[in-house]
């Protein structure tokens, strides 16, 4: 490109720009600096990085093992009733992420659907555990992967599992050994996506699963705690979280999505 | 001795029916040849099992295949853009098929070796795809068909990807491979030369039925339609036989043939063949007619001149000919045959 | 009136959400005494509140449900008074299926106890009611405010949880209560006040006074609000 | 495909859509059907869809403007620190909203950054207004349009524009004649996207817009109150913004995606 | 006459440079030709401002253009695989080129309406690209190229999207509006065929360097390079000349050439005037020598017997001298040329 972008454009991308750094410019200036060193000292700063930082992880793989074949088969399975199930992926997406964590309580809960079942069959009980906030955060990201995964399927040339075919690889081997690398660059955008979606999440989780240092407590649940008590500890915990997750995109988003 | 293969293809899509009756001798190459949309690759794909057949039966060495999926049938494939998979390096995808088939890692890479070595292409093992020419990539592409030890290789328009330049070395090569290949082979293609180059037995396909099929010399000098004609660069023509005499359709013209016949009968002569003059000549060819030029087009090292009005006919002269001639789009020529260069055969 | 002229002006008060109903009758009724008024709500933990009057647009009124976090906005408010207590309550599923006797039932660690967090007023006061009776508790969560206490002892996904009197009101049959006896029990002050930088300073004030009134005295002990 | 899909992968897509779908039946199984009617009644709801669906509207326009600009710079442009501004746009992603709804405060609150500014010289404030939904809305959409839209403009074949220069267009004419038509599945699927995301936005918006009924409340904050007052009242409005959402969503979804 | 085209152009991209002086006349069409990666597109970029000059100059009609940004020169490109706005129909592609020099709306539909009118496309002008064939989307790209008036129209590969059969009519067409343009013509082409076919004038680019400029005829019987002389299908040779007899470099084999010269010389003979012997003959052709089949290789209607050891050197015989020689890869032949075919010219 020897041509100079339009300033038309970039007017508006740099207004667009300024929209999403002022808010952060504000955290950064109302950030107290000077008292940063003994705030972060706290152990439970740390506990609460661990356990979401863990818990996004784990959610994300969670979402992969599902989401990837939910997205293949919707990019390349022709069923009735595609559409709508399509739209049933996107729901946690426009859902209030306090309503989702209504509806896992209302599935998963001790009295919920399934939920009921767990408990009594395997005295399993999901809210107020760790293993609750990672299906909480799994349940509000997995639109993302579904979404970015399908859109990598459907790009796919489906005449490489074709020639697979031809030289004997099963439908497996072919999904393993050729559909999968060719659509990594998606999945790895969407495990981006995800892992982003799963590490912010705070309505579902605080909803479903409780709030408790070191178990459920995640980043923006002490976030939100904190915002009531001391919103100067606020700002230093939505850095240290901001920090940590520019690293880490900065890091992945620029290997897989380029 | 028997078959390879023998099928019956029929495939149904919409409009366009495909109903293709093919068989291949061990060792055979049978070029499968026809225009745009004439289901040459939709009759490869139904016999590589990617294409469910709507009707027949597809038998290879004996054995029923047409119920078997893509996986299960020992058939080689070289797709048109060849579909290396591009994450993986040329060893790799030779390797891939034996490592379907149950051969361990070690042996499938050491027999992926010697398939690429085969191919000449010992030293390009380690490289992707997308990094290899084209007429290396296609050579990858024929090692990994084959590297499964297929009964039946089939190869889509193998020569098409490349430019003119590398075209004739890779058919050199791959004329060789298919001499060295025990099963059936079949091979789809536009192109004349790469069909009597490469095949032992001409099929032309048009709107999903057998046109005409025979030794690529056969085709080439008994054109049964237009599209071969055109494809082996002959001028056909159609009429009624009285001994020498052969009247075309619409009485146009009459010439005289090599052979005697009686009845509907096809006229070939090659444009080489066709002399141009400007005014009547007096001379030996039989067949003479007057003619408009429609245009001229280099051709090789000639030129070929269209003529058309009362008949469409193609005459290549040398460009010093031309230039004696004078000729350009609109003028009026003499056109003449000798009788022993047109050729008659019964329609 | 106090409102200057005939100009309608609306007060817009920032309340504690345990406050919700009884606040929403109370502005009915100040609306109806004084013509010229009309009272808009915002319900929120105190906390969020307490932010409020720092970054938004100009509130009239605060009305937290507890001294400290009147006091971190002590500079910005004026007037400040107490115009109503509060006590706390154990919350059980209706008909104490789990027979909670007490405080001392809750260290049971087989019962699922949920609390409000250390640093939210009902949290604070449930650590206070506990240390009393000398009980440790292991809470499953905590919570950030007394309605999702509530709500969780309400869905089941507690045994118990330590709320404000009043609000069992709100839960109706789906909940039952054990009560705590006055000697352990502590009592929460509400504190109502004008906020300085408020557009309708007159008005926010009358609307603090109006609090002590016997109506309003009234209508807050009908949703169990004792009052001075 | 004639190839049927292997249970390997049809076994995962199943149970991550059992996952998806089985809160939506919890919340569809517990709904007081009985007296929905007279629920849904109640003025106050059609006022809080009305401003829901209009706020995130006018939110999904505004990112359209900002978004399409920004990200187009960023799919083009080779500027230095392209890469950080690209991790940048996804910060919004992680910051927990209710942080997000923190970092808007104290840029465009009264006291914020620019906020003073515009309170100062224009009067404008936009806590407590619906401006303020919308601005909430939008920084937490914006991430979504401007990622799906990037990966538009990557993979748009770059030689037509060349070919509309040579036909002598200039930059804005070539943007808006050939790149947008190019990119428009990757525009719409990017908006759609933005709305879902919007339509949800629950904390951002109480925590910079407040809660007003009629000027900020939206769907997902009458739930929320709902939900600490009336449970069942809160499955109501879920469902209520599930349906016009899935609605909404199956209509567009189906048209651009494919 | 001045030129409508006068440039340098130089490109440097990390180790290619592209150094290339162009000029072309009204009306002239140029033909760049050059194997892969010799810098033709760049040379065509470079013309049309899609690729900054690091040096040189670009002077249409008079006027300096290298400063001028792409859409500010009046050019007109057709791009190999033709670039048609996939989301406009023909008529809207034709007329995007009016629109943006300002003319109204109404007045560019009917002027793109012309235009494919005059390219014989005016009932397919509501048809989508997609939905065109590959001949039919050429010519919407040519009607759109030359729909803006430019006084200079760049074709890349503007051919070689298309498929062995449509390609002759193609190209006849493309000549007659080559023919019709009053500007100067720049045509990159791979395919000897399209250049002798369109051009006026070859340029021969290797490695971004001209190596061989003039007429095609000139060009055709006078390579000056390998490259140009497979291009054309000759035999071609250097050596030191004394009078009529050519020793080639290496001293292998000694010419007799029908011109007389002294010095560094080029010979060069078509595969045609080679003839082939089982045994050595005795006749006329003064140059003879033994070789050894190197391969075989069907062209047009003849074989190409590429024959090496003592030099390379390709034969055409007819099938049926083929059959007759009996010829097979590795033996050896004894090959003839005649001296009045082989043709001398200073290096
Ligand atoms: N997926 C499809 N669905 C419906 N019809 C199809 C499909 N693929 C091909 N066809 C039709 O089947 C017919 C045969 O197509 P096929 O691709 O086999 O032709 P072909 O001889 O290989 O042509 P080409 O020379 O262009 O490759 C055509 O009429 C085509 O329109
Ligand atoms: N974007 C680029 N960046 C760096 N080098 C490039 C780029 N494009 C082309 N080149 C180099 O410039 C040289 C000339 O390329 P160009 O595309 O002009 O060749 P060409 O003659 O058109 O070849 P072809 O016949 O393959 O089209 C090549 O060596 C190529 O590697
Ligand atoms: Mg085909
Ligand atoms: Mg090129």
């Amino acid at each position: 490109m020897n041509r100079r972008a339009p300033w038309v454009l970039v007017l508006p991308a740099l207004l667009g720009l300024a929209f999403l750094v002022l808010p952060l410019a504000g955290l950064l200036l109302r950030a107290p600096w000077s008292t940063l060193g003994t705030r972060l000292a706290r152990p439970e700063i740390l506990d609460a990085l661990r356990l979401s930082l863990i818990s996004a992880t784990l959610a994300t793989l969670l979402c992969l093992l599902m989401g990837v074949p939910l997205a293949w088969v919707l990019g390349r399975v022709d069923f009735p009733g595609r559409r709508l199930v399509r739209a049933l992926v996107t729901v946690p997406l426009v859902l209030p992420p306090v309503v989702g964590g209504v509806a896992l309580l209302l599935a998963l809960g001790r009295n919920g659907l399934a939920g009921r079942w767990l408990d009594r069959w395997f005295g399993v009980t999901l809210p107020f555990t760790t293993a609750g906030v990672v299906l909480a955060e799994a349940f509000v990201a997995l639109p993302f992967l579904v979404i970015s995964v399908e859109g990598a399927v459907r790009a796919a040339d489906l005449r490489y599992e074709d020639a697979a075919a031809t030289l004997g690889a099963s439908r497996w081997t072919t999904f393993r050994r050729v559909t999968l690398p060719l659509i990594a660059p998606g999945v790895g955008a969407g495990a981006v996506l995800c892992w982003a979606r799963a590490l912010g999440e705070f309505g579902a989780t605080i909803t479903f699963a409780g709030n408790f240092p070191g178990r459920t407590q995640t980043m923006p649940l002490a976030v939100y705690l904190a915002l009531e008590n001391d919103p100067q500890a606020a700002i230093v915990l939505s850095l240290v979280l901001l920090a940590v997750s520019v690293v880490v995109l900065a890091g992945l988003r620029g290997r897989w999505v380029s | 001795m028997g078959f390879v293969i023998d099928a019956r293809l029929v495939v149904r899509r919409g409009d366009f029916t495909l109903d293709l009756a093919l068989t291949a001798a061990p060792g055979e190459v049978v070029a499968l040849l026809g225009p745009n949309g004439a289901g040459k690759t939709t009759a490869l794909r139904a016999l590589a099992g990617l294409t469910p057949l709507s009707e027949g039966h597809i038998r290879v060495d004996g054995e029923p295949w047409h119920d078997r999926p893509a996986e299960r049938r020992p058939v080689g494939v070289v797709f048109q853009d060849y579909l290396l998979f591009p994450h993986l390096s040329a060893l790799e995808n030779v390797a891939f098929g034996p490592r379907c088939h149950g051969v361990r890692r070690r042996e499938a890479r050491r027999l992926a070796a010697e398939w690429l070595d085969r191919v000449g292409l010992a030293d390009q093992a380690a490289r992707k795809p997308r990094t290899l020419s084209g007429g290396q990539a296609q050579r990858v592409a024929l090692a990994r068909a084959l590297a499964v030890g297929p009964r039946l290789l089939l190869l889509d328009e193998p020569l098409s990807a490349l430019d003119a330049h590398t075209r004739p070395a890779v058919r050199a090569r791959l004329r060789r491979h298919l001499a060295d290949f025990d099963g059936a082979a079949v091979l789809v293609t536009h192109d004349p030369l790469d069909a009597m180059a490469l095949a032992d037995r001409l099929v032309v396909i048009e709107n999903g039925g057998v046109v005409q099929e025979g030794t690529p010399a056969h085709v080439a000098r008994h054109p049964r339609t237009d599209y071969v004609a055109r494809l082996v660069g002959l001028n056909l023509y159609r009429g009624t036989a009285h001994g020498h005499s052969v009247t075309l359709a619409g009485d146009a013209v009459t010439f005289n043939a090599a052979e005697s016949l009686d009845g509907e009968v096809f006229l070939a002569f090659p444009p080489s063949a066709v002399a141009l003059f400007r005014t009547r000549p007096d001379g030996s060819p039989r067949n003479l007619w007057h003619a408009t030029v429609a245009g001229l087009e280099p051709h090789a090292d000639q030129i070929r001149v269209h003529l058309e009005d009362p008949v469409h006919a193609a005459a290549d002269v040398t460009p010093a000919a031309l230039a004696e001639l004078r000729l350009a789009e609109g003028d009026r020529v003499w056109a003449a045959v000798k009788a022993a260069e047109t050729h008659a055969y019964p329609a | 009136g106090i409102a200057s002229g005939d100009e309608r002006i609306t007060l817009k008060v920032l309340a504690a959400s345990s406050l919700t109903e009884a606040f929403e009758e109370l502005g009915t009724a100040y609306g109806a005494a004084e013509k010229n008024t009309t009272v808009r709500f915002e319900f929120a933990g105190s906390q969020e509140l307490a932010m409020d009057v720092d970054e938004r647009e100009p509130a009239d009124v605060l009305a937290t449900a507890d001294r400290a976090t009147m006091d971190t906005v002590a500079g910005k408010v004026t007037g400040r008074r107490a115009f109503a207590y509060n006590t706390l309550t154990i919350a059980v599923a209706p008909g104490n299926p789990k027979h909670v006797q007490g405080l001392a039932s809750l260290a049971d660690r087989r019962l699922r106890v949920v609390l409000g967090g250390p640093i939210v007023p009902v949290g604070r006061y449930a650590a206070q009611v506990l240390a009393r009776a000398a009980v440790t508790v292991r809470p499953r969560s905590e919570e950030s405010d007394a309605r999702t206490v509530l709500t969780r002892v309400r869905t089941g996904e507690a045994d118990a949880g330590i709320v404000y009197v009043t609000d069992m009101r709100s839960a109706g049959i789906s909940a039952s209560s054990v009560p705590i006896p006055a000697q352990q029990n502590v009592t929460a002050t509400y504190f109502a006040a004008a906020v300085r930088s408020g557009a309708h300073d007159p008005a926010a004030k009358a609307f603090v006074a109006w609090l002590g009134s016997p109506t309003a005295k009234a209508i807050l002990r009908k949703y169990g609000f004792p009052t001075p």
